[in-house]
């Protein structure tokens, strides 16, 4: 599976989702530079990492969606390649409206930075076909502006269309206030396009990924990946460093 | 006006003009008084500090730069180091804490990156009134906010810090940050101007009028009439840093590069003379060559500029554009505005004409030195009482409550949920254990860092506070599975020409200079605060100390947390009768007194290495040192960490609330299976120190009965839940409005 | 020279986070009389133009493309000579 | 009932990393003609008060204690009886 990580102007974890790839996954991975362009057929998946591109200023994402590589990525995006945005990544995939709603300033105004669980919603997903439906998994987030919005319309049609992929729930699997730190809509974690091809995630899998960091559920969503790309190999390896 | 009056209005004594003239052989300018008065102020000169400073142990042969560049780096092994600083920005920080301690984060970080090495993690150091008020909510919530903000767009995860909270900080708040960064040997670049011919850049963002006088503003008291805040505060870039770090990075590859040097203080002038004073050379400049955010600005205005997010870059000549298009990558500017010359003279033009002319080194190291006078405080001594007069509480379970809920001894969580802690996939042990872990991607090992202060046991005893601070630096690596290797320091204390506050600044500093010696701990870098005082009287002395230790193998990093019931939970080191300066004193019985727990250093270094003995060997299950709160507190610390509880029955002859909530020193407890208990027993023996077994870890409850003489004389028997609760949200039911 | 002044608010419907812990705050702190709080954002941007009308058109544009999330903000501007 | 509409904006000489970065962008994708982005934040307040002088005096209040913060912002303020 061919890898691209984009390096947006001020990306802070192109280096660990390169790392994932790379050295857990064992991938073959390439970084792409904003101001550079890339063709679709080059890579399988493109990773949009997270961090604070452009300092957040303006809105998170909103600078970077204006990126001379965002065309790249909306062409590979349309030839059907997979499309990961982490964090930042996700906002950024929602500026340049490769995802709908948007993304408002956590509900108590503040940065939010710890291990909460998901459930996992869909995983009839290239992005989470190695989970259970119904799997409570932990992951790490890190982000002030993680609360999901979306109209009426919009939700109705993530609903209907199944395109939820994971939601906040507590250590059971329960959707609550409590679990939902960030305030976001309906507990909205994650969510894919209408193709299926791309994914926007809150929280970082990437991070999550190797014993040593104390959490292993996130590499699952990299394996998942590479199982749908080539068909039917999966390696356990978590254990890798 | 006459110089000599300028002079005095930009803070210059008598004497500094004095000295000035005879530099000079003739009076300066007002441009070359500009320098002086900036570079001879305390912040930048150390004119108060330096003799003391020179007590300070700084060799070993894991010191691969001790003080003296714009960091300190120590050897971890495998042809890699780590370069570490602590700064402080308090000043800043009570005018307009958002903006004060985001700077400060912003500049540390580039003291790091200026050496070569990648920063990889953030810490910080905060001290703030009472909770209680709410000017002190107010600093400390945008003091967290604007740290938070910038170490987060950095892309540096925040790994560890300290808060306290304390009457005598109220009116001039204490934002220390430090950072550490990892580099290859080969790769250590530092701050010089050498090679006549060779080109002077400034990179990075374009000089306004930010912060005018900013050294010189910390180096005076805070004051109402400070003429020094009419000047625009400095607004922190961290996207342009961010830049600025990967382009200096990626420029620093090439071994054209000479030297390179942070803008901080005193941005121009400091970063100009100070590469010149070290290479021995000299620097000619045209100010006007310097890009510039603001109309019409002088040339003192932009040599004295405190501009943000600006490097000194020093390059063999002939490889101007390759640093251009490096810093065009990144969207950022680089200017040649000077060049290395050989008379030693920092030079400076305005479009081709000779404005000012003095000695590089002058400005940097030839400030008169200033000899205070040092008086221990009559204060001391009024603090020491008769504890056998002071009624044992019966209830212990509310002293236990309280303690809990004190601030100082609180969860912190509310603050460092506000970091991002795990940005970099190297945090092993992220903030709430006592010393983040980090691993070294590509090598076994890991590193332990920790920054640690007591600003109340310094006052008590400022010697005793110094020796305090490093040990419990080291304890807090040791129990974290790491050997100590190096400490930066921040020494944050009143205004120095008091001799009382010039006696606590020395005795700390030769407190910590003992137990660094004797631990084999060197320090490599730090930073001076003087001036900090409220209306009444100068903050608590609070010299910090941030020390990094090595892990040969990360995989056997120790946290605090009980992890299984039916573990035994033993002891290392002996409970002492010393309820002097604890917390229980100061916050629950209202009793301001001394004398500060003893340091036995001997003692102290034996129980750290058996304790690393046995996590190396892997006997224990957790390690966690007793601190604020006493033993008590420390057990309930490790419960609510592992949620688990703790069962046991402790026999001694101390007053109960004396064993329970006394900090004595040098003591660490452990929870290991029962089963290596005789190997553990046999260890400490050898080494000499002492172990006794508390009782074991259950799941419930903290249930503790002192007994003296098999009689039981107090009791604490409290649900883990409980004490959960009021641990987690002390700090957040106080700014909860 | 044009100087355009553009705010953007929050969409009727739109949940404002900052505005609702803004209100709450100051009532906490004894502002009584403050009935409702809405954060928006402000900028002012200078436009070459030759004439009012393209400077119109260029901010419209800036503002569509650019300066405001049509997710949830509405926005209006203003523009003067200078 | 009083309608104060708040603008803040960088005071002279302060630095507004924001406004230049998206002043950056912009120029990147086309946006030839801007001269210069400054940002700002924008307040829409509802006031109780007797009259347009109280409702003023309130809104003072409200900007230097919580709305601004006068070390690196300006502002000014609108009001209208709603
Ligand atoms: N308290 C101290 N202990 C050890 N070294 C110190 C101390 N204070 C300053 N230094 C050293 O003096 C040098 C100058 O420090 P400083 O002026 O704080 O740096 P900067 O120029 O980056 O602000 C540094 O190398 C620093 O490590
Ligand atoms: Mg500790």
């Amino acid at each position: 599976m061919n890898c691209a990580v984009i390096q947006f102007a001020g990306s802070g974890g192109d280096g660990d989702c390169y790392h994932v790839c790379k050295n857990i996954l064992g991938q073959p991975v390439e970084y792409i530079f904003h101001k550079e362009t890339f063709a679709a057929q080059d890579f399988d998946l493109i990773i949009l990492p997270g961090g604070a591109s452009h300092g957040d200023y303006l809105r998170p994402g909103a600078l970077a969606a204006r990126s001379k590589v965002i065309k790249s990525v909306i062409d590979a995006a349309n030839a059907g390649k997979y499309i990961l945005g982490i964090g930042n990544g996700f906002q950024i995939l929602l500026e340049a409206g490769l995802l709908p709603g948007t993304m408002l300033i956590n509900k108590d105004l503040k940065f939010y930075s710890e291990d909460i669980f998901v459930r996992v919603e869909n995983n009839a997903t290239p992005f989470t076909n190695l989970y259970k439906n119904g799997e409570v998994i932990r992951l790490t987030v890190a982000c002030k502006y993680g609360n999901y919005y979306a109209d009426k319309k919009t939700m109705e049609q993530l609903k209907t269309q199944n395109k939820i992929v994971l939601t906040y729930c507590d250590i059971n699997g329960n959707a609550a206030e409590a679990s939902n730190p960030l305030g976001s809509m309906e507990n909205i974690a994650a969510i894919a396009n209408q193709e299926g091809n791309i994914l926007g995630l809150m929280p970082h899998p990437e991070r999550c990924a190797e014993e040593i960091l104390g959490n292993t559920d996130g590499i699952r969503m990299f394996q998942s990946i590479l199982q749908y790309v080539e068909g039917g190999k999966i390696h356990d390896c978590s254990r890798r460093s | 006006m006459t110089a000599r009056e300028e002079a005095k209005k930009l803070g210059l004594t008598d004497l500094e003009f004095d000295e000035i003239l005879k530099i000079l052989g003739r009076e300066p300018n007002y441009l070359e008084l500009s320098l002086y008065s900036v570079m001879w102020s305390e912040h930048c000169s150390y004119k108060n500090s330096k003799p003391v400073l020179k007590r300070f142990p700084t060799q070993g042969p894991q010191v691969l730069q001790g003080p003296g560049e714009n960091a300190g780096i120590v050897d971890i092994g495998d042809n890699l180091a780590v370069a570490m600083k602590v700064e402080s920005h308090n000043h800043p920080s009570a005018v307009d804490p958002y903006q004060g301690a985001a700077t400060g984060a912003g500049g540390m970080i580039r003291d790091i990156f200026t050496m070569g090495a990648r920063p990889i993690a953030l810490l910080n150091s905060l001290r703030f009134g009472c909770l209680c008020d709410d000017r002190t909510q107010y600093l400390f919530e945008e003091a967290v906010a604007g740290i938070g903000d910038y170490g987060n767009a950095m892309g540096i995860p925040t790994v560890g810090g300290e808060v306290y909270f304390d009457d005598s900080y109220k009116e001039n708040p204490l934002v220390n940050a430090m950072c550490v960064g990892i580099i290859k040997h080969d790769k250590i670049v530092r701050g010089k101007a050498a090679g006549v011919g060779n080109s002077v850049m400034v990179v990075g963002a374009a000089t306004g009028r930010d912060g005018m006088h900013g050294a010189s503003f910390a180096s005076g008291e805070l004051s109402d009439d400070n003429p020094d805040q009419g000047s625009p505060m400095q607004v922190g870039d961290p996207f342009k840093e961010k830049q600025l770090m990967e382009a200096c990075l990626e420029l620093l590859q090439n071994d054209w590069v000479v030297g390179v040097q942070d803008m901080g203080a005193a941005g121009v002038v400091s970063s100009t003379c100070e590469t010149a004073a070290r290479a021995g050379s000299g620097i000619e400049l045209d100010v006007a060559l310097v890009p510039q955010r603001d109309k019409d600005m002088k040339p003192h205005e932009i040599m004295i500029s405190e501009s943000q997010e600006r490097m000194l870059v020093i390059v063999e000549k002939g490889h101007e554009d390759d640093v251009k298009k490096i810093f065009k990558k990144w969207d950022l500017d680089a200017v040649k505005f000077g060049t290395v010359t050989d008379d030693g003279m920092l030079r400076i033009l305005e479009n081709g004409k000779v404005v000012g002319e003095v000695p590089a080194a002058s400005l940097a190291e030839g400030v008169p030195i200033v000899k205070r006078e040092s008086k221990r405080p009559v204060y001391m001594d009024k603090l020491q009482i008769d504890f056998s007069k002071i009624p044992v509480t019966d209830d212990l379970n509310e002293v236990l409550f309280k303690l809990l809920d004190s601030p100082n001894i609180a969860s912190k969580a509310i603050v460092y949920r506000q970091f991002d802690q795990t940005i970099g996939t190297n945090t092993v042990v992220a903030p709430g254990s006592d010393a983040a872990v980090i691993r070294i991607k590509g090598t076994k090992k890991g590193i332990a860092v920790s920054v640690d202060g007591n600003g109340y046991y310094c006052y008590l005893d400022p010697y005793e506070g110094g020796k305090q601070i490093v040990a419990e630096a080291a304890r807090n690596l040791v129990v974290s599975g790491a050997k100590p290797l190096a400490l930066t320091d921040g020494l944050n204390f009143g205004n120095p020409e008091k001799p009382e506050v010039y006696y606590q600044f020395e005795k700390c500093v030769d407190g910590i200079s003992e137990v660094s010696k004797k631990l084999n701990i060197p320090v490599i870098s730090g930073n001076v605060s003087f001036y900090n005082e409220g209306k009444f009287s100068a903050v608590y002395p609070t010299p910090i100390v941030g020390m990094v230790g090595v892990l040969d193998d990360v995989n056997k990093h120790c946290t605090m947390n009980f992890k299984k019931q039916g573990d035994l939970v033993v002891l290392l080191g002996e409970n002492t009768d010393e309820l002097g300066g604890s917390t229980y004193l100061q916050e629950v019985l209202n009793i301001t007194a001394g004398p500060a727990p003893r340091l036995d250093i001997e003692l102290e270094k034996k129980v750290q290495t058996c304790c690393l003995k046995a996590i190396e060997l892997g006997l224990v299950n957790s390690a966690h040192d007793v601190v604020q709160g006493g033993l008590a507190v420390a057990l309930a610390e490790c419960c609510i960490a592992g949620n688990l509880g703790f069962s046991g029955e402790i026999e001694t002859d101390l007053r109960p609330d004396t064993l329970l909530f006394g900090e004595g020193q040098s003591r660490i407890i452990l929870s290991l299976p029962e089963e290596n208990l005789s190997v553990l027993n046999k260890l400490a023996k050898e080494i000499g120190v002492k172990t006794s077994v508390l009782g074991f870890v259950k799941s419930g409850g903290l249930n503790i009965q002192v007994k003296q003489k098999e009689q039981v004389v107090g009791k604490i028997e409290v649900s883990t839940e409980r004490i959960a609760e009021i641990w987690n949200n002390a700090i957040k039911r106080r700014i909860e409005k | 020279m044009f100087l355009a002044k553009v705010f953007t608010f929050p969409k009727t419907g739109v949940l404002d986070p900052q505005g609702s812990a803004i209100k709450a705050t100051v009532s906490n702190i004894g502002f009584k009389d403050i009935q409702d709080i809405q954060t928006g954002k402000y900028y002012e941007v200078r436009i070459n133009a030759c004439d009012v009308a393209k400077a119109k058109e260029i901010m419209k544009e800036l503002c569509e493309k650019v300066l405001v999330n049509p997710v949830v903000e509405d926005y209006k501007f203003e523009i003067m000579e200078v």
